[in-house]
């Protein structure tokens, strides 16, 4: 830490349910080094300027999805953003859009996990096995098929992205239909028709107008705008063919 | 008892807050001029119907200024709206394996892309073949 | 949970924006752009015995009704969404009228091309 | 105060805990369980996990080869029938965890593969690319979902336990989003805390790593045990601690010096090879290697970085494409923490404090000294582990031991009921006006991270790779100071909602009471044995003396008191801990002595 010290305005939205009535903006100056992530000015600004000021964060390299804010508007990590990037200009850190905000940087997650309860998020075998009979086969072009949509560390960005979401809270969102998409396309899974009742509703496929954005935001790659536009023609053939062919066919 | 009282933002004028929006709505606008051109095609066909005057008319209509200034602008939003619709065009798409390799996103919107160049040129000479 | 029945609009809509994104850039120059200023094509491409020809023809009557009528559903479509965008919420009454005249569009095109 | 009456109270919702609450939903589904948990379960540091997870698997492995690393790793402080149990038990949970849907990474003929691991004779770490606790984490949570019979506390923090009738009998949590109290009424407690890295100052752990079990169970007169014994990994981030799997050297990566050498061969792990052979060189075991970089650092061949000392790991020569299919996160963090290309130019690495290998004393069957108290996981000392732990036996620690905690606290939970629930409410009463009093009587001007920082750092002087009395007494010292300021903390959050700051100061209580217990185990222990390393006239292992578990008793305001307890030896007597070239002799002549034996 032998660079000279610089220093960068943090601006912080501010919201005490048992003082504010709605949030305001407050800005903290933060010394800072090139390595230095946003999350370690917040930390900063918590350990020695003011204590009161809340936010989620664990592990520090972007695997616990704890840390996900608005940084100049972007929903992003604050752990994988670094302050040097916004630096001589200063920045502006908000709780992530599109959630009722609990306290300052930390948002009512409610939703998204009873969402993510509700489409079974488990493994339904296509044909059980005991542990004696060892593992499923699964080859690593059938892994590649699921891999991805399985990389979601559940970090909400992609919520905070999706309009779609914002506008309607009973669309299921981005994150927990990738989520859905991994298990049925898990070889091992034989759920899917189940899992696809959801799927075909409203609160489904069909709430996503393919904005994308989703996808641009999602810090793991796991492109969630894939998972579900993927399924709309699926989604689509069903309907029309469900008389015709009659049970399943959803794969 | 709780003292919790979550706040919940507005959305009003959520298209304006980042680029990225403005660029989506800029694709779903295109709708209108879509809408727009099938409008003009109803009326000639309603007005070939109607017989040759009729008809003339509505050729002539197409000639005005304000007709061909009308129509440069549809053709930019056409343009758009060949561009947009096959850059999300992967994201409709399964994963693919071609030869063991997945197919990365660039190539399914490069493919489209180059899909409509040929299928308008191939409109072109065909209706230049038939017409001549 | 109620199954959507978007897949009809849906498809309606994907089926109009293939058919836009493909050979729309083209329609638009031939009839709107070349054709009217008179260059590139010959001066009688779009002229009444040619169009009245094609238009009679069952070729003719396909390609004109698939063009209009897909074009409406898919601008119906998105601009249903554009609407629910801005912040309408009268998500009903947006779907009957804009399906309404996409549907009242294709109506009057098939009317007329069987009538020719 | 709102009460919640359960079967099976289980304390954390990591990769142990959540194995826990699945463990007791399938061995009774009438069992009520509440799973409580600080942050949302897969926000838990399982999370963070990246190597894999060690399960005997390829024909030519064997479950003696799994106990022998496993013991000889641990300088024979393990205990051993815990080990056998744990060896034999490893690759059935493995594939427990694959029908669930853990996404390991295959082979292509469709069967799990299995990666190399230091100080393991034969390959038997399962995987999911570098991503394996994230992997093992997101399905347990994901699979946990399918029993309606587990209720989750997302988010309530533990504050205290509940001891009636001389056993436990339930918790206390803070509902974080609205600070206020929660008893759950239990016939069995399970503490998975984790573990308590965060009393170091640079360290792989997260935020949450606070040693919060450890810290409750041992207020109650349990005794912490082997917690002198804490693990650093040898290849870390300067700066922030951050982690590059074990499994960076398993795949070839080499470890070098200023000048470009293969260093570890100075230390008796050599000879040096081009490739990655089990058990010697970039393969040995993490003390050693840790130790090997202190001496580096000695003889002034490290390189000089602006977090101090580094050595460079070197993965160049691996190639982008693989680096991409089996490394992807390491890549990931090195491109975006330190802006290095790991496919072109070494990455700068240290030894950091990565995992506490002592715990809540546990038996083989995860039951602790107090009646209805269980642990698992990192928080839990069952036994596996010794001086030194293996890479990769405690993401599989979590599900065996997970699988037998929620199997004998259900068991435990059928044969009792609650005693006297007025006397518990009474207990939690009390135990609540305790929490609320490090906010409300907080009228000193002590800031609390500037103690969380002096006890990092006295904890790094004095209880490092490398350790003397004088530095280990200082530290001693410094806790006892730091306790008493303690009492004087200035809070600045005086809300209800959310309010981190007063979780942060309970923690930190916890982080001291831990600390105090680490550091005197250390300067009891007259002896180096694995990771506790001494200068100072006890360089060298004491069978004689020290073959033994130390246990950590609170005392109250007072510095613990240490105890002995004895080490279960079932059939490996302690040898010489021999790695590379002279391993593989030592093994000889083992065999040949065993031969002799034997006819
Ligand atoms: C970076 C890193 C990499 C690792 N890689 C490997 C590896 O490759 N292989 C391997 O075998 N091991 C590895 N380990 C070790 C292993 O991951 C951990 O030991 C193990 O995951 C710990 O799991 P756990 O369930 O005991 O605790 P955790 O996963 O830490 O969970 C603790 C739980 O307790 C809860 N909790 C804590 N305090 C309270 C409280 N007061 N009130 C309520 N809830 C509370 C938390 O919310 C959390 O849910 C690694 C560790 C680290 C840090
Ligand atoms: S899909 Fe991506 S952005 Fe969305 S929750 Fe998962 S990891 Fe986060
Ligand atoms: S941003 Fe939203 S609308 Fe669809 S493509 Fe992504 S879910
Ligand atoms: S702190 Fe875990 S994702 Fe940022």
């Amino acid at each position: 830490m032998t660079d000279t010290e610089k220093v960068i305005e943090i601006q912080v939205l501010r919201y005490r349910p048992e003082q504010e009535t709605e949030p305001v903006l407050q800005s903290f100056k933060v010394p800072f080094t090139d390595d230095m992530s946003v999350l370690q000015g917040l930390q900063y600004i918590k350990d020695y300027l003011d204590g009161t000021v809340s936010f989620r964060w664990s592990c520090r390299m972007a695997i616990c999805g704890s840390c996900g804010m608005m940084i100049d508007g972007k929903p992003k990590l604050s752990c994988k953003t670094f302050l040097r990037e916004y630096y001589p200009a200063g920045l502006r850190i908000e709780a992530l859009a599109h959630m009722p905000i609990e306290r300052d940087l930390i948002v009512d997650a409610g939703d998204f996990i009873t969402k993510l309860e509700s489409i079974k998020p488990y493994i339904i075998p296509k044909e059980p096995r005991t542990l004696e009979q060892g593992e499923y086969l699964q080859t690593p072009q059938q892994r590649d098929m699921y891999e991805q949509f399985s990389s979601c560390i559940n970090c909400m960005l992609c919520y905070a992205a999706c309009p779609q979401y914002g506008l309607d809270k009973t669309f299921t969102g981005p994150g927990v239909l990738a989520l859905m998409h991994r298990y049925n396309a898990d070889s091992r899974d034989g759920a899917s028709a189940e899992r696809m009742d959801l799927g075909y509703a409203h609160e489904g496929f069909w709430g996503c107008t393919a904005v994308g954005y989703c996808s641009v935001v999602c810090p793991k790659g796991v492109d969630p705008a894939n998972a579900i536009n993927q399924n709309k023609m699926n989604s689509a053939i069903n309907y029309f063919t469900r008389f015709v062919t009659p049970k399943g066919g959803t794969k | 008892m709780s003292k919790r009282r979550p706040y919940v933002r507005s959305m009003d004028g959520w298209w304006k807050r980042d680029a990225y929006f403005v660029k989506y709505m800029a694709r779903e606008v295109t709708a209108v001029f879509v809408a727009a051109y099938a409008v003009v095609l109803l009326v000639g066909l309603v007005r070939l119907a109607q017989g040759q005057a009729a008809y003339e008319g509505w050729l002539a209509a197409l000639k005005s200024p304000l007709s061909l200034v009308f129509h440069l602008v549809l053709l930019a939003t056409f343009v758009y709206h060949t561009w947009s619709w096959f850059n999300i065009m992967p994201k409709t798409m399964p994963i693919m394996f071609v030869g063991g390799k997945r197919v990365q996103p660039g190539m399914i919107t490069g493919a489209g892309l180059a899909a409509a160049v040929v299928a308008c040129l191939a409109v072109l000479l065909i209706v230049r073949g038939v017409a001549s | 949970m109620k199954r959507s029945n978007e897949p009809i609009f849906w498809s309606l809509f994907g089926a109009g924006g293939m058919l836009a994104a493909l050979i729309g850039p083209a329609l638009v120059l031939i009839t709107g752009i070349a054709v009217p200023l008179g260059i590139l094509f010959p001066a009688d491409t779009m002229s009444y015995a040619h169009m009245l020809a094609f238009a009679q023809s069952w070729i003719g009557k396909i390609l004109l009704l698939a063009v209009i009528a897909l074009f409406m559903w898919h601008a119906a479509h998105r601009i249903a969404i554009l609407l629910h965008d801005f912040g309408v919420h009268a998500v009903t009454v947006v779907k009957v009228v804009c399906y309404g005249l996409a549907f009242a569009g294709t109506v009057i095109a098939a009317w007329t091309l069987l009538g020719l | 105060m709102e009460v919640y009456k359960a079967d099976v109270a289980i304390v954390g919702a990591g990769g142990g805990g959540l194995r826990a609450a699945i463990a007791v939903a399938e061995a009774d589904p009438t069992l009520k369980i509440a799973l409580i948990s600080k942050v949302y379960p897969m926000r838990s540091h399982t999370v963070a996990a990246e190597g894999g997870a060690a399960g005997v698997t390829r024909p030519d492995d064997s479950l003696e080869y799994h106990f022998n690393d496993t013991v000889h790793g641990g300088d024979w402080l393990c205990e051993q029938d815990v080990v056998e149990y744990f060896v034999a038990h490893s690759h059935e949970e493995m594939v427990q965890m694959e029908h669930w849907g853990c996404p390991w990474s295959r082979k292509d003929d469709g069967h799990v593969n299995v990666r190399a691991f230091g100080g393991m004779k034969i390959e038997r770490t399962w995987f999911a690319a570098d991503k394996t606790g994230f992997h093992m984490l997101h399905t347990l949570f994901q699979t946990s979902i399918k029993y309606p019979s587990i209720k989750r506390f997302d988010e309530y923090f533990c504050s205290d336990l509940m001891v009636e009738d001389g056993r436990c009998q339930g918790v206390l949590a803070i509902q974080i989003a609205t600070g206020e109290f929660t008893l759950i009424e239990a016939k069995a407690v399970i503490i998975a805390t984790g573990g308590a890295g965060r009393v170091f100052r640079e360290n792989t752990n997260g935020g949450i790593v606070t040693g919060d079990g450890m810290a409750l169970a041992y207020r109650h007169g349990v005794p912490l045990r082997d917690m002198e014994f804490m693990q650093y990994h040898p290849t870390c981030m300067p700066g922030t601690g951050l982690l590059f799997t074990e499994a960076c050297r398993g795949e070839g990566g080499f470890l070098l010096n200023k000048d470009g050498y293969r260093y570890l061969q100075d230390y008796g792990l050599g000879p040096a090879e081009p490739s990655p052979r089990n058990k010697a060189m970039e393969l040995g075991p993490r003390d050693r290697l840790s130790q090997a970089f202190w001496h580096e650092k000695r003889k002034g061949r490290t390189v000089e970085g602006p977090h101090g000392a580094v050595v460079n790991l070197d993965l160049r020569h691996l190639g982008a494409a693989k680096l991409h299919e089996r490394l992807p996160l390491i890549c990931e963090l090195a491109e975006e923490f330190l802006g290095v290309d790991p496919a072109h130019t070494p990455i700068p690495v240290l030894p950091a404090v990565h995992y506490t290998m002592g715990g809540i004393l546990a038996d083989g069957k995860t039951a602790s000294s107090l009646p209805g108290l269980y642990s698992v996981g990192e928080c839990s000392s069952v036994g596996i582990h010794g001086a030194n732990r293996l890479g990769s036996n405690s993401l599989t620690e979590l599900i065996v031991f997970g699988k037998v905690a929620g199997v004998e606290a259900a068991k435990f939970a059928r044969s009792v009921s609650i005693s006297n629930p007025a006397a518990i409410e009474k207990q939690a009463e009390a135990a609540r006006t305790r929490a609320l009093d490090v906010v409300t009587q907080s009228r000193g001007k002590e800031r609390l991270a500037v103690l969380r920082t002096e006890m990092a750092q006295s904890m790094e002087n004095g209880c490092g790779i490398y350790r003397l009395e004088s530095d280990m007494q200082a530290t001693c010292d410094k806790l006892r100071e730091l306790r008493e300021r303690y009492r004087n903390l200035k809070i600045d959050d005086h809300s209800k909602v959310y309010n981190t700051e007063w979780l942060l100061s309970i923690e930190l209580g916890y982080l001291l009471e831990v600390a105090e217990a680490i550091v005197h185990s250390a300067l009891n222990r007259k002896e180096s044995r694995g990771s506790h390393q001494r200068l100072d006239g006890f360089e060298e292992r004491d069978d004689v003396n020290y073959l033994k578990h130390s246990l950590a008793y609170y005392t109250g305001d007072g510095p613990p008191r240490i105890e002995y307890g004895d080490v279960k030896i079932t059939k490996s007597t302690p040898g010489t801990r021999a790695y590379g070239a002279a391993g593989e002799e030592a093994e000889a002549a083992e065999r040949e002595r065993e031969g002799a034996g034997n006819d």
